[in-house]
This record gives C-alpha cells, sequence and structure tokens, in this order.
C-alpha cells in the first residue's frame, strides 16, 4: 500500500523516458535518412554516416580503449590507444577521429589490433612513475586498467638502469588540483575540457617531443568555477584533487547516489564516504541536468559538512546557547510554540532545506493558525504570484538552453550563480551558434555576449521594440529569456516580472517552434526554493518583518539578513546543521541534519524533482529535520499525521504530486493567463541599475551555510583574489 | 571416644570460638566472612588486612586473609596489597617481612590502591580519537 | 533466482563434460578399429541411449523419483520468503530499498560494470569506536548490495521479500557524436585553438 | 668541381634556343625525343632538358632575368586553356611529389576541382625544408623564385584556389626574402594579383616563414602553422583537400613539385614523361652530400643509376667506389642501403622500394668506410627525438627511448637481444601515429638492423670484452 506512490512515479516516469526517446531519435533519423552498414568484429551495425568507428563499435557493445578521447569533449586523437584494424588497410586506425565508411570490417580484437594496444601502451608506462602506490588515482586509474587488459605483462625498459624516466616539475595551480606532472600522458583532455566547456585557455602544451609538458603556459592558478572536473577527466593521477590527497582509497569508500543542494541545478553527486565522514563528492551522470560536470562549490565544499556543526540541540539560558538534551530544547520550544494564537508564528525557509521539512513545518504552522511562510528570496506577489508555477520555473528545461537561438540574460550571472546553466550557453555558444545578451552589469560569462546596458526599463523597451536588440530577439526561432531569481527581491520585482512576461509573451507569439517551446524561464540560485514555492512557501522576509511574530521558525534561514533587532519580542525557533547567522540569534537551536544525512526532496530551478540520498547518519544528536518538526508537533499538542518518510511523502504528494516523481520535470504551461494578471500589475521601475551579487569568481565560492563552513573554499576565494590582483 | 560420639566437633567449634576472642567476636567475624576458621597469625600488613595459615585445611583454602576491621563489609580482594598477594596464591611461601629477598625497586608503587571502581575516582572512558565532526561553539 | 541459475549452468556443464568425454572415448576407440570410418554423431548417440536403459532397470520408485529431481521446483507466485528466512521484521518491515544503475565512475572512462541492476538499502546509524575510531554499524544490510540483470527482477527480488522500494530512473547517456573535423571548422565557434 | 661549373656556364647560352624550341613545337619535339615505352633506366640528363636554369646562382633571379629564362612566357595562354587542360598535362607527365611521399600531383590537384561550397580554395607551397640532406628547394627559393611563383599561379588555376601560401622554413631568411621580393615583382608586372596575367583570374600569393620545426614539414602541421597555432599534424582524414588551412579545402605541395609545373605545361606533359621509367617519370633535383668529393645539388632525370649519379656529378665517393660503406638515398628519413644494393639500384620511387628503402626526397647521404654507421643512425634518431611535436604517444615516448638504445649501441653498452627489442620498437612506432615523422624514425634504424647488425653485435662484444677486462 505504501508503495503505490512510488510504484505509480515510476510507472510514469518510464512511460515519459519513452516518449522523451521517441521524439529526439524521431528527429535524429529526419537529419540522416540513411545508415551505413559496418562490421565490427563481424557484427553488423547500421550507424548514420559520419559516425566514428569508436562510436559504431560502441553501438555493437564492444569497447574501445581510450585514454584522450572523452565524448563531451572535442576529439583530439593523439593518444593512440584506440587504433583498431580495419580489414584490407595496412595502418591501423584511431577508432576515435576516424568516421566508418560503407561495409568496413573492424577488427577490435584482432592480432594487429592488440599489438597496436599493446604497443603504445608500452610507450605510455616507459616514462610513467611507478608510483601507484602513493599515487591517488590508484584504483580508479584508467592507464591502470587499461595496461592489465591491454599491456604487456613485462617490461621490457631496460633503459631505466642507465638514464631514467622522464621527470616534470609540479605545477601549482591552485588550491584545489594537485598535480604530479610526471604521471601525465599528454591527452590533453585537461586542455580541452578548459578551452571548450569551462571558457578559459589557461591551460596547453609547451615544449615538443618528449620534453611536451602540459601547464599554464605562465605560472598562474587554473582558477575556473568549473575547475574540478579536469580531476574527473584526467585519466591518470597527474591532476587529482587536492583536499582529498592522500585520504582514501576509492575501494574503501562508499558510494551514495546523491544531489546537490548548493546551487539550484540539483546536479547529479555520488557522495563518497567512509567512516562516518563524507571525503569527497563527485559528479554522476545526468545528462538532463548537468550531463558530467559538477561545479567546484559542490565538489569541493564537502569538508564544510564537518565544521560548525550544530550537534547538539541548544537553549538559550543567560544570553548564551547552551547545550541541552532533545527533551528540553523540544519541551521549551514547544512552550513557545503553545502560546501561539492565531496567526502570530512565522516560518523562513533556508536554501538548503528539503521538501519534506517544508511540509512538516507548513503543516505545523497552519495547525497552529499562520500562514506566514517566508522564503529566503522572496517572490513577488502581483499578478499571478507564485500561483501559476510557470512563472518561477526555468520552463524550457536547462538541456533546453542549448536549442536556444537568441538567448536574453536579465540580472543573472549564470556562470557564478549556476555554473552548469552556464556550460549549457557555452555550449550553445559554440555548437549552436547562440546569440546571448545581458542587461546587467559587466561581468565575464565565459563566452560572448551582448552587454544591453544595465537599466532595467530596456525590458520595456525590447518588448517595445525601441532597442536595437530586439530585431535580433524578434527574429529568433528559438529565443529564451532567463531572468535572475536575484532581481525579484528589488523593491521593483513584481513590475519586473510582469515586464518580463510580457516580452516573453510578444516573443512567444512570434516563436516558430513547437509549442513546447517555453520563453520565460527564471533561474534560481537556492535549491529549496522551488519547491519552497511549490509548497505555498508565499511570503517574503519583508512581511515577517512587518508581521513581528511571537513566534519565528527559521528552517537553517541563515542567509536571510535578519538580526535580532528586527525581532524584538520574537521567541526564534533555529532549525539547521550548522551554527551560522542563524543559530546565533536564535532561542532555542535544534540540531537538523545536513543534505548528505538525509533523504530529501528538492525540486531544482526547472522544476525537476530528485531526492537526495543519506550517506551518513546525522552527527551527534542531530536528528533528520522532519523528524524534529514532528517531535515538535507532538509536544506542542498539534500531532502531525506522519511517522515516517513514506507517509510524509504521502502527504508531499497530495499537496504537490510533482514533488515525489523523481527524475522528471513536471512541465506547466500558464504562460497566458499569467500574463493576463500581470497587466494589473502596476507601479513603475526604480531608477537602480540592474546588480548581480556574484560577479567575480571569490564571490562564488561562499554563498551557503556549507560553503561557508568550509576551509577549502576560503582557501579557494582567497586564491581567487590573489589571481586577481596580480592580473591587475 | 568423642570422636565417635562427635563430641570433637564440639570440641573444635570452642576451641575456634575461643581463637576468634569469645563468642561476640566469633558472631562478628561470622557476619562478616561468613565463616569461622582456626589458624596461626602469619603476619599483618600496613593496612590492617591480617595474614593466617592453617595446613590443616586443603591447599586452597590453607592461607586466608582478614581484612582491616576498618573496612567492614566494604572489603574486596584489591585490596591485598603486592607484597602480600605472591605469598596468599603460594607463589611463595615465605611472606613478605621473612623474605630479605624481596627486591625494592624505585618504581615499584609505595601505596597501594585497591580498585577505585564505584568511587569517585573511577576509571572513565573517552574517546583517544579526533572528532570527525567539530562542533558549533555559540 | 541467482542460485538456480547457478544450479542449470552447472548441469549444463557437467552434460557438456560429460559428452567431451563420451567423445573422447569414441575417438579412442576410433583409432583402435582404423578400419571403421565411426560416424561420430551416430556414435553419440549411442552412449546416451545405453544411459537411459539403466534408467529403465530402476525400481519404478527409484525412477520415479529421479524423474522428479530433473523438474523444476515449482512455486506459487505468492512467496512469503521472510517468514521462512527468518530475518527479523525489523529488516523486512522498516526497511526502503532503492533499486538502481549503478552511476559510472566519474574519474573513469570504462562502463564495464554498470550495466547491472542493484539494490540497496537505506543507511543506518553507524557508530564510531571511541577507542581507535574505527566506525561500526549495527545493521547487518548496511554492506550488502544485490545485483540483477534487469530490473525486473531486482523488482521481483523486493516483491518477495516484502521490501518497501523506489525505482531509481537510469540515467540515459547519449551526448552528441563529434567529428574530428569540427575542430579546425572555417566559420563554426567549435574550432580550437591550439592545445 | 669544375665540370659542374662548367655545366652551369653553359646554360645560359643555351637558354634562347631552349625558348625557341619550346615556341616552335613543344610536342612535336617530346615526340620525336620521347623515349620508348619502358624505358630501363635514365641516362645523363641533357643540358637542353633542365628546368631548373639557374640553379645555382649564376644569374639574375630576379624578374628580368626570369624572363630570360623563359619564365612567365605566355602564362597567360596556359591559364586561359583552363584547369582541366593544365591538370590534364600533368596527369600525362607522370609527375609525381616531389617532397617525399611520391604522390601522383596530377591526381591531387584533380581533388579540388570540386564544385565550391562556398568556401575558398587555397594552395599552400611547402617550403619547410627540413630534412637532413635535403637542400632543392633552397635553390628554387633563393635562385629561381619566379619559377615557384608563376608555378603556384598556374597550379592556383589548376585547382581554382584563390590563394597560396608559401611556408618557407624559418631558417631560410634569405631565400624566405628573395621569394618576396619575386612576389613584390610579379605584382607590379600584373603577373599575379587582381586579374593575374590578364587572364581575368585574381590569384594572391603569401609567404609565411616557420619558426625552424621539422615537423611543419608535414602537411597539417603545416597548416597548424599556417593558422598561427602549434605545428601539430592532425589526423586524415579529414584530408587537406577537404578541411585544409583555414578550415578551407587546400592542397600542400612541394616547392619543387610546383616549380616544374609551368615548363610541364609548355613543354607538354609528355615531354615530362619522357624521362625515367615508366610511373617515375620526369627529372629531379638531386641532392649528393657526405663523403664524396664534391657534393652538389644536381638537376638529372629519374632512374639514373645511383653509382652514375655519385661518380658523374659528385666526383665519386672519398677514397674510391669501393670504400663506400652504404647511401641513405633520400634524406634522412630513408633507410641505409648497404654497398651491394648501391651498385645497381636505380634512384626513383619504385626501385628504392625495391630494395626496402624509399625516394624520399633524393637526397644522396653517402657515407664510406670510415663512417661509424651507428653513431650516424644515432645521430640522426637524436634529430628526430628533437624534432618529435609530441602529439601522440609512440612518437614522443617511442623516439625518445629509441634514442636510449642507439646511444648505447654507439657504445656497445648492451645486450644483443636489444637489437631485436629495437627492431620491433621501429616496428611499434611506424603505422601507428598520427604523420610520417615517425615512420621516418623508424626506418633508419630499421635499414641499420637490417644491414649492419652484425657492426653492432661486433662493437656489443668489444665492449663486454673491454668492461670485463
Amino acid at each position: 500500500m505504501l508503495r503505490l506512490p512510488l510504484v505509480r512515479a515510476t510507472g510514469l516516469s518510464s512511460s515519459r523516458l519513452g516518449a522523451v526517446g521517441l521524439h529526439t531519435t524521431g528527429s535524429k533519423s529526419q537529419a540522416s535518412q540513411e545508415l551505413v552498414e559496418v562490421f565490427i568484429d563481424d557484427k553488423p551495425v547500421q550507424v548514420p554516416p559520419g559516425t566514428t568507428v569508436l562510436q559504431a563499435a560502441a553501438k555493437a557493445g564492444v569497447e574501445i580503449p581510450r585514454f584522450c578521447y572523452h565524448e563531451r569533449l572535442a576529439v583530439a586523437g593523439n593518444c593512440r590507444m584506440c587504433l583498431v584494424e580495419i580489414e584490407k588497410q595496412i595502418k591501423p586506425v584511431a577508432a576515435c577521429a576516424m568516421p566508418v565508411m560503407k561495409g568496413w570490417r573492424v577488427k577490435t580484437n584482432s592480432d594487429l589490433t592488440r599489438k597496436a594496444r599493446e604497443g603504445v601502451m608500452e610507450f605510455l608506462l616507459v616514462n610513467h612513475p611507478l608510483d601507484c602506490p602513493i599515487c591517488d588515482q590508484g584504483g580508479e586509474c584508467d592507464l591502470q586498467d587499461q595496461s592489465m587488459a591491454f599491456g604487456n605483462d613485462r617490461s621490457r625498459f631496460t633503459d631505466i638502469e642507465f638514464s631514467g624516466k622522464r621527470a616534470v616539475e609540479d605545477k601549482d595551480i591552485g588550491p584545489l588540483i594537485k598535480t604530479v606532472m610526471t604521471r601525465c600522458i599528454h591527452c590533453t583532455r585537461c586542455i580541452r575540457f578548459a578551452s571548450e566547456v569551462a571558457g578559459l585557455d589557461d591551460l596547453g602544451t609547451t615544449g615538443r617531443g618528449n620534453d611536451m609538458q602540459v601547464g599554464t603556459y605562465v605560472e598562474k592558478m587554473f582558477l575556473s568555477e568549473l575547475s574540478g572536473n579536469v580531476i574527473d577527466l584526467c585519466p591518470v593521477g597527474a591532476l587529482t584533487n587536492k583536499p582529498y590527497a592522500f585520504v582514501a582509497r576509492p575501494w574503501e569508500n562508499r558510494r551514495t547516489d546523491s544531489i546537490d543542494v548548493l546551487d539550484a541545478v540539483g546536479s547529479n553527486i555520488v557522495v563518497s564516504s567512509r567512516t562516518g565522514e563524507v571525503l569527497r563528492i563527485l559528479p554522476r551522470v545526468n545528462e538532463d541536468v548537468n550531463e558530467e560536470w559538477l561545479s567546484d562549490k559542490s565538489r569541493f565544499a564537502c569538508d564544510g559538512l564537518k565544521r560548525q556543526r550544530i550537534i547538539t540541540p541548544m537553549i538559550k539560558i543567560a544570553g548564551k546557547l547552551q547545550s541541552v538534551a532533545w527533551e528540553d530544547a523540544l519541551v521549551t520550544a514547544a512552550k513557545a510554540l503553545q502560546t501561539v494564537a492565531g496567526n502570530e508564528g512565522a516560518v523562513i525557509a533556508g536554501k538548503l532545506a528539503d521538501a519534506e521539512a517544508l511540509i512538516a513545518l507548513k503543516d505545523l504552522f497552519n495547525k497552529l493558525g499562520s500562514e506566514v511562510l517566508a522564503t529566503e528570496q522572496g517572490f513577488p506577489k502581483d499578478g499571478s504570484g507564485i500561483d501559476l508555477r510557470s512563472s518561477y520555473l526555468l520552463n524550457n528545461t536547462i538541456a533546453g538552453i542549448e536549442e536556444a537561438d537568441v538567448v536574453l540574460l536579465i540580472g543573472t550571472n549564470p556562470r557564478y550563480e549556476a555554473p552548469l546553466v552556464n556550460t549549457r550557453l557555452r555550449k550553445g555558444y559554440l555548437h549552436g551558434e547562440q546569440t546571448i545578451a545581458l542587461i546587467g552589469p559587466n561581468i565575464d560569462l565565459s563566452y560572448e555576449y551582448e552587454n544591453l546596458g544595465d537599466s532595467i526599463d530596456i525590458i520595456t523597451k525590447l518588448k517595445n521594440g525601441s532597442h536595437p536588440f530586439s530585431a535580433t530577439l524578434k527574429n529568433a526561432k528559438k529565443p529564451l529569456i532567463i531572468l535572475g531569481a536575484e532581481q525579484l527581491t528589488r523593491k521593483d520585482g513584481a513590475k519586473i516580472v510582469s515586464e518580463t512576461q510580457a516580452l516573453a509573451n510578444t516573443l512567444g507569439n512570434n516563436v516558430q517552434a513547437s509549442e513546447d517551446w517555453k520563453v520565460l524561464n527564471v533561474l534560481h540560485t537556492n535549491a529549496s526554493q522551488v519547491a519552497a514555492l511549490d509548497l505555498g512557501y508565499g511570503s517574503t522576509i519583508e512581511d515577517v518583518k512587518q508581521q513581528q511574530p511571537k513566534v519565528l521558525f527559521l528552517l537553517g534561514a541563515d542567509d536571510a539578513n535578519i538580526k535580532k533587532e528586527d525581532f524584538p519580542n520574537t521567541f526564534i525557533i533555529y532549525l539547521g546543521s550548522h551554527g551560522d547567522q542563524g543559530a546565533t540569534i536564535a532561542d532555542v537551536v535544534l540540531a537538523g541534519a545536513a543534505y548528505t544525512e538525509k533523504t530529501g526532496s528538492y525540486v531544482n530551478t526547472e522544476g525537476r524533482a530528485q531526492q537526495t540520498g543519506a550517506a551518513l547518519t546525522p552527527p551527534g544528536m542531530a536528528r533528520p529535520d522532519w523528524k524534529v518538526i514532528r517531535a515538535l508537533s507532538e509536544i506542542a499538542g498539534h500531532r502531525l499525521p506522519y511517522d515516517n518518510i513514506t507517509e510524509v511523502r504521502s502527504r508531499l504528494e497530495e499537496v504537490a504530486p510533482h514533488i515525489v516523481r523523481y527524475g522528471d520535470v513536471e512541465p506547466a504551461n500558464f504562460f497566458a493567463q499569467a500574463h493576463e494578471l500581470a497587466k494589473q500589475t502596476g507601479g513603475s521601475f526604480l531608477p537602480d541599475p540592474v546588480d548581480i551579487k556574484q560577479k567575480t569568481l571569490d564571490q562564488f565560492f561562499m554563498t551557503d551555510v556549507i560553503s561557508r563552513a568550509s576551509p577549502t573554499m576560503a582557501k579557494c576565494v582567497q586564491a581567487a583574489i590573489k589571481q586577481r590582483q596580480t592580473e591587475l | 571416644m568423642a570422636r565417635v560420639i562427635g563430641l570433637d566437633k564440639f570440641v573444635r567449634l570452642i576451641q575456634i570460638i575461643r581463637h576468634n576472642g569469645g563468642i561476640f567476636k566469633s558472631l562478628r567475624a561470622l557476619y562478616l566472612r561468613e565463616e569461622l576458621k582456626i589458624g596461626t597469625l602469619v603476619g599483618e600488613d600496613k593496612y590492617g588486612n591480617r595474614y593466617y595459615e592453617n595446613n590443616e585445611y586443603f591447599i586452597g583454602r590453607n592461607r586466608w586473609i582478614e581484612y582491616a576491621d576498618h573496612v567492614r563489609l566494604e572489603y574486596d580482594a584489591s585490596q591485598v596489597p603486592v607484597e602480600w598477594y605472591g605469598w596468599l596464591h603460594y607463589k611463595t611461601d615465605l611472606p613478605p617481612h621473612k623474605d630479605p629477598n624481596r627486591p625494592k625497586y624505585k618504581w615499584m608503587l609505595q601505596e597501594h590502591e585497591p580498585n577505585l571502581s564505584g568511587t569517585n575516582k573511577i576509571y572513565v572512558p573517552y574517546s583517544t580519537t579526533r572528532p570527525k565532526i567539530e562542533a558549533w561553539k555559540p | 533466482m541467482g542460485s538456480r541459475i547457478l544450479l542449470r549452468q552447472c548441469v549444463k556443464e557437467l552434460r557438456n563434460n560429460n559428452k567431451q568425454w563420451i567423445e573422447r572415448a569414441i575417438a579412442t576407440n576410433a583409432q583402435c578399429n582404423t578400419n571403421k570410418l565411426v560416424d561420430i554423431n551416430k556414435a553419440l548417440e549411442v552412449p546416451e541411449a545405453e544411459q537411459e536403459s539403466t534408467e529403465k532397470f530402476l525400481n519404478p520408485m527409484e525412477f520415479d523419483r529421479q524423474q522428479q529431481l530433473k523438474k523444476y521446483i515449482a512455486v506459487s507466485s505468492q512467496e512469503n520468503i521472510p517468514i521462512v528466512t527468518g530475518i527479523p521484521e525489523e529488516h523486512i518491515k522498516t526497511r526502503r530499498v532503492r533499486i538502481y544503475q549503478p552511476p559510472k565512475n566519474a574519474m573513469q572512462s570504462g562502463t564495464n560494470n554498470i550495466h547491472n541492476w542493484q539494490i540497496d538499502y537505506d543507511t543506518r546509524e553507524r557508530w564510531e569506536n571511541p577507542l581507535m575510531g574505527w566506525t561500526s554499524s549495527g545493521d547487518p544490510l548496511s554492506n550488502l548490495k544485490v545485483e540483477f540483470a534487469t530490473k525486473e527482477e531486482a523488482i521481483a527480488h523486493c516483491i518477495k521479500m516484502q521490501y518497501e522500494y523506489e525505482i531509481q530512473k537510469p540515467n540515459r547517456s547519449q551526448p552528441k557524436p563529434r567529428s574530428y573535423g569540427e575542430n579546425f571548422s572555417w566559420n563554426k565557434r567549435t574550432r580550437v585553438s591550439t592545445k | 668541381m669544375a665540370g659542374v661549373i662548367a655545366r652551369c656556364v653553359q646554360i645560359p647560352r643555351r637558354q634562347l634556343g631552349l625558348l625557341g624550341y619550346l615556341v616552335s613545337g613543344q610536342q612535336t619535339r617530346t615526340l620525336a625525343d620521347g623515349a620508348p615505352e619502358g624505358k630501363k633506366v635514365g641516362g645523363p640528363l641533357a643540358d637542353q632538358d633542365r628546368i631548373f636554369t639557374n640553379l645555382y646562382g649564376r644569374h639574375d633571379w630576379r624578374l628580368k632575368g626570369a624572363l630570360k629564362r623563359g619564365d612567365w612566357y605566355k602564362t597567360k595562354e596556359i591559364l586561359d586553356k583552363g584547369a582541366d587542360w593544365i591538370i590534364n598535362e600533368v596527369k600525362v607527365s607522370g609527375l609525381r611529389g616531389r617532397g617525399g611521399a611520391g604522390f601522383p600531383s596530377g591526381m591531387k590537384w584533380s581533388f579540388m576541382n570540386k564544385p565550391s561550397d562556398g568556401r575558398p580554395k587555397y594552395l599552400v607551397i611547402n617550403g619547410d625544408e627540413g630534412e637532413p640532406g635535403t637542400c632543392k628547394d633552397r635553390e628554387i627559393l633563393r635562385h629561381d623564385p619566379h619559377k615557384l611563383v608563376e608555378g603556384c599561379l598556374i597550379a592556383g588555376k589548376a585547382m581554382g584556389a584563390c590563394a597560396a601560401y608559401i611556408y618557407i622554413r624559418g631558417e631560410f631568411y634569405n631565400e624566405a626574402s628573395n621569394v618576396q621580393v619575386a612576389i613584390a615583382e610579379a605584382y607590379q608586372a600584373g603577373l599575379i594579383g587582381k586579374n593575374a596575367c590578364g587572364s581575368g583570374y585574381d590569384f594572391d600569393i603569401f609567404v609565411q616563414r616557420g619558426a625552424g620545426a621539422y615537423i611543419c614539414g608535414e602537411e597539417t602541421a603545416l597548416i597548424e602553422s599556417i593558422e598561427g597555432k602549434q605545428g601539430k599534424p592532425r589526423l586524415k582524414p579529414p584530408f587537406p583537400a577537404d578541411v585544409g588551412v583555414f578550415g578551407c579545402p587546400t592542397t600542400v605541395t612541394n616547392v619543387e613539385t610546383v616549380a616544374v609545373a609551368p615548363t610541364i605545361c609548355r613543354r607538354g606533359g609528355t615531354w615530362f614523361a619522357s624521362f625515367g621509367r615508366p610511373r617515375n617519370s620526369g627529372t629531379k633535383l638531386y641532392n649528393i652530400s657526405g663523403h664524396v668529393n664534391n657534393p652538389c645539388t644536381v638537376e638529372e632525370e629519374m632512374s639514373i643509376p645511383l653509382k652514375e649519379l655519385i661518380e658523374r656529378h659528385a666526383g665519386g665517393v672519398i677514397g674510391g667506389w669501393d670504400n663506400l660503406l652504404g647511401v641513405i638515398p633520400g634524406g634522412s628519413s630513408t633507410p641505409i642501403i648497404p654497398k651491394s644494393v648501391c651498385d645497381t639500384v636505380l634512384l626513383d620511387f619504385d626501385d628504392l622500394v625495391r630494395v626496402q628503402s624509399s625516394f624520399g626526397t633524393a637526397a644522396v647521404i653517402v657515407m664510406n668506410k670510415q663512417t661509424d654507421v651507428i653513431k650516424a643512425i644515432a645521430r640522426l634518431i637524436s634529430f628526430y627525438k628533437h624534432e618529435s611535436c609530441g602529439q601522440c604517444t609512440p612518437c614522443r615516448e617511442g623516439i625518445s627511448w629509441m634514442y636510449k638504445i642507439m646511444n648505447r649501441f654507439v657504445e656497445g653498452n648492451a645486450e644483443e637481444h636489444e637489437i631485436d627489442m629495437l627492431w620491433e620498437l621501429t616496428k611499434q612506432i611506424e603505422l601507428h601515429t598520427i604523420c610520417a615523422l615517425a615512420d621516418g624514425a623508424a626506418w633508419p634504424v630499421q635499414g641499420l638492423i637490417r644491414h649492419f647488425r652484425p657492426e653492432i653485435e661486433n662493437r656489443i662484444r668489444k665492449f663486454k670484452v673491454a668492461a670485463s677486462n
């Protein structure tokens, strides 16, 4: 019985997945009518012309070894590991770069192929140091694996006794990446990643022949919001994770599939943990969200999970917070809650809150009669407000950004607010010839864009067609508007929303693309925001301040920028994982769990519901947030009707069914209605220019409690500032 | 004859009672130790424990200790000091004061300390590892 | 299920071995009387027929038993395994099971071990030994991962074990193919700078 | 030496006659003098058949002198005959690329003759003459630049290119400046540029100087270098004829190949085809260096016997023919051939392949018996190790390993089984790389092991004896 919603959800998901798959294959088959037939190890495969041998082999289920080839990077063809024999050709060909010809017979396991691989393997190992025992890549090293599978079983490198191996000086490329350049096999994956995906031409090769080195041309750090991905890409141990250096072997780690919550993208991650601590975080492939990448904050801020933790409940005794037992803390909090009559309580939900905690807290406060449920980053109430889901989502989905031909960014810096959205934009820029324009301050987006200025009334000008860029927008086949959620907290947020809706509406009428093309997109920065809005957290912090509630419940709200002076007569309860701004002003602190310690549902900026996995149990006396709220409700005399997570999720399903359909985007399409409602919005734009909080790299690293508690992130900020100063 | 009618047991009882210093003292001893024995006082340590021997008893029962009077019922085996421990456990037949060959080193404990369980000097295990999670100190 | 497959394979192996053995025997035979041309296939049939005939010499009850052994044991679809296994109720009723395809390790490019389906259990409390800092757990299932060939098998297992389960959607990975010529394209932004 | 000078002095006297002959009837002459089908041996080249008449720089290399020698004569008419005619003439001539690989030029040029897809086409002239032993292009570049410029125009017309890039080796400073002067002269004379030679065809020529990397002589590396990137070869496909310089269809040809094209067009393909054995036709610039009395660059007929070439033009081997140890016949990247082979071998593509060597750029490096052949090859490997671009694994790692082993062979500090290992290494390198540089590095070693293995073994033994004493 309890299983039912889950099963239903998966049933739905599978059908939708099928539909998506059908759609893509349909468009593909239109593009290429004819398929060529090739034979991989005598097994016939039909592939579109232009497919490389390696891809054709993958289609036949044969994996060809490779070092330099990476399916998301440009083809380089320089490692020569993927050499395969083609029948009736003397030379073995590099499978990664060679397009198949009709009727080719590829032999991936012939003598010639095996000899070629063995030869290449031997050459790679000639100058590769034998330091696997002290190498951090050991156990997940492509070179190790492939030398086991394809290499010779003994060494012929007798010259080790005469002249030794090549040694290369290590380079300091920042606080995140440790380099041991002697191990480099010159696959150039890192270089291609940097120039293609990260948009930084910092890495490259110098020297030639055996003296070729991979590095930054001049001595500088490789600082990017995506730099950590080169660690994954490096097939050997030349680039390794600096904070994770000499910490653990991969086979010791427990891997838990989870979701990143440090930005609103909801990147899929794998949490590697051992003995009760998170050691590192790796990306997990999800084609629709993060592809294979992960931003540096999400990857390296995990040491923030071990510092500044609230491991016991606390009560403010004589002006000072003291650790107490759960009972005392809950009773104190419950007593305060019992005094609440009617609309005298308020909630502010922080950026890391999960949907389970949000629904539990909402239910509790609704039972108390309170309706003021705010999020840290409020959404204007005018017009349709949060009633229509399509007005606050990244409707066109993250993967859909690639397909747009003209993108207008309004008051957002996707490079630092959502690095993996920015990679999509860059991908569209590179591969789809996208035109990108920005309303906002001058920032570096890692690709060329047109800055339309930082005055907010440009939106109106674009709508009226009185701006030079509006012609480009009008002629666009697939225009896209991405509105930064940060702008909505401005005083004229409502006007910005309504004007943007109007602009999107005029553009939407021109669009020749299919019906599903959605012009209006909002890019959030807080992981909890969409779920909170879905569940009806419609108030803003201003509302809370005006209300002056008797009891204020902070659900991990540390970035709300509120002070004790704002609430002189308010009893503040804080529930969260880290001691930060919120906990310091609280009267009762309840110990909650961080995202690696609970199974929680999150909805990302495009409206995709996903869940985190509990890699660990919460430290000390801390407990998952919804359980704490559930316990509090019982003591306060308003028992919430759920006892386990399945029941909480059933409740979630009642309120917002899409939140438990994990992995799926619930599309919303109410633009016309929203626009109608928005017409009533009055007001006018403020003269202040559009400003963005995160303009430079040092502002990217510390944006929430976890990254603020992380020493690695602190080092990154230092490094970024230092680098900028030396460049100036 | 006396043995036949069991009188020798009675005589023995009287001997024991006498040895223990009268009826009341014997009753007290019985209360404290749940047995009455007769034996030669081999020695006494500085804590007031008295050590007896009577080879009429089986080995294993022929050497025993009467704990110092002031501990009353609060006696336990860890109150036997090290020097007497050996004699009491048949490691040696020479009691400490009759054994001149016992080594004396500086590192040897001067004062014997009985088991501290149950007192406020009790040993409490503590974690010797660095905590993995650093707690927030408000 | 897995053990059944194993059994079946073992049986098959045994049979094959038998055949090989017989073949070898026949080959040696053929060498002995070289004048005769022995059709191996025909000869193969003979010993099998003999085998059957030996069975016929068994007493009827024994024969029946042997026949029974050859058959698979049929089980009704509604199995209630937990009752039989003696697994504590706690580990049946309160566990949540996740059915998923293991993700590719981002650190490596190989994809060999990720085409199966796995189940694992929710995380239970682990604690630290105060002396050595070793982590322990009271959860007997904490290190258990069960692999299945297909999702359906995994689901069937969970139903059989009466676990509460959820299925994690597998990641489809089909990046757009790249061509080497793109790197040098004359009018596209895919043109690479130096490397 | 004296003979060479005498020959050079004779050339100008004949020049006019030669030209007159050209004008009167090229076809008839070639037909009359045409070698019978299946010519067996190339003989000494008659002076009137020489194409490069200012090979030794005795005359004015500028436009005026070039015009005297017959360059730019009726170029307009040749252009007017159209691309197909030019390509056909080149095909008839049987001209094979002079850069080393020997790909038939007519066919190569015809690849470019596809209908345009909107991209411009380019002709790239490979003047990055870096091969040790080769010094033919240099003579053309500095002493006959107008032949090259005119050749660019004709070849450009044949493939419909809009511009030519002449990539000249960085070390060739004077050569590049001569070419640049020649181009400027041609522009001023209206021979190239807008409406080149009045034919209505627009054609530009640019000079690009390299930075001194041998690998930039590889066609795709050269393209990269022109584009301003590191000279690292590209994989093929896509071939330059599809995606070349700046992503546009490109043909990369050697200086000599292009420079002979105008003469072929004037005197006819059959004339050119009359020299040398079938499939190895034409005349060729040979560079003879090493232990000869008179090292020189000389234009000769293809298929000339090696012995004749050395004896006739280079004044013989130092110490006499019997003192010959071996010859590297086609520039440093070709396998060495021992004396026994040298006695009879003909210098052309096919015959050298027959003896497991290669014609390469026809740079004959002669070694006499006083040569330490192992050290000589080790020195070549040192060159290739230094010049490897480092892009792909077998070349980057393999050649430096080979170099280490070769260095030990020079001393003899090795085991005999390592000779076989080295042989295998060369086989592992060969054909497994992106470009042919690694092959060129592997071949000399293969040649050494093939023909001089006893020498290596002797040295190893000697070293062992010395070490044990």
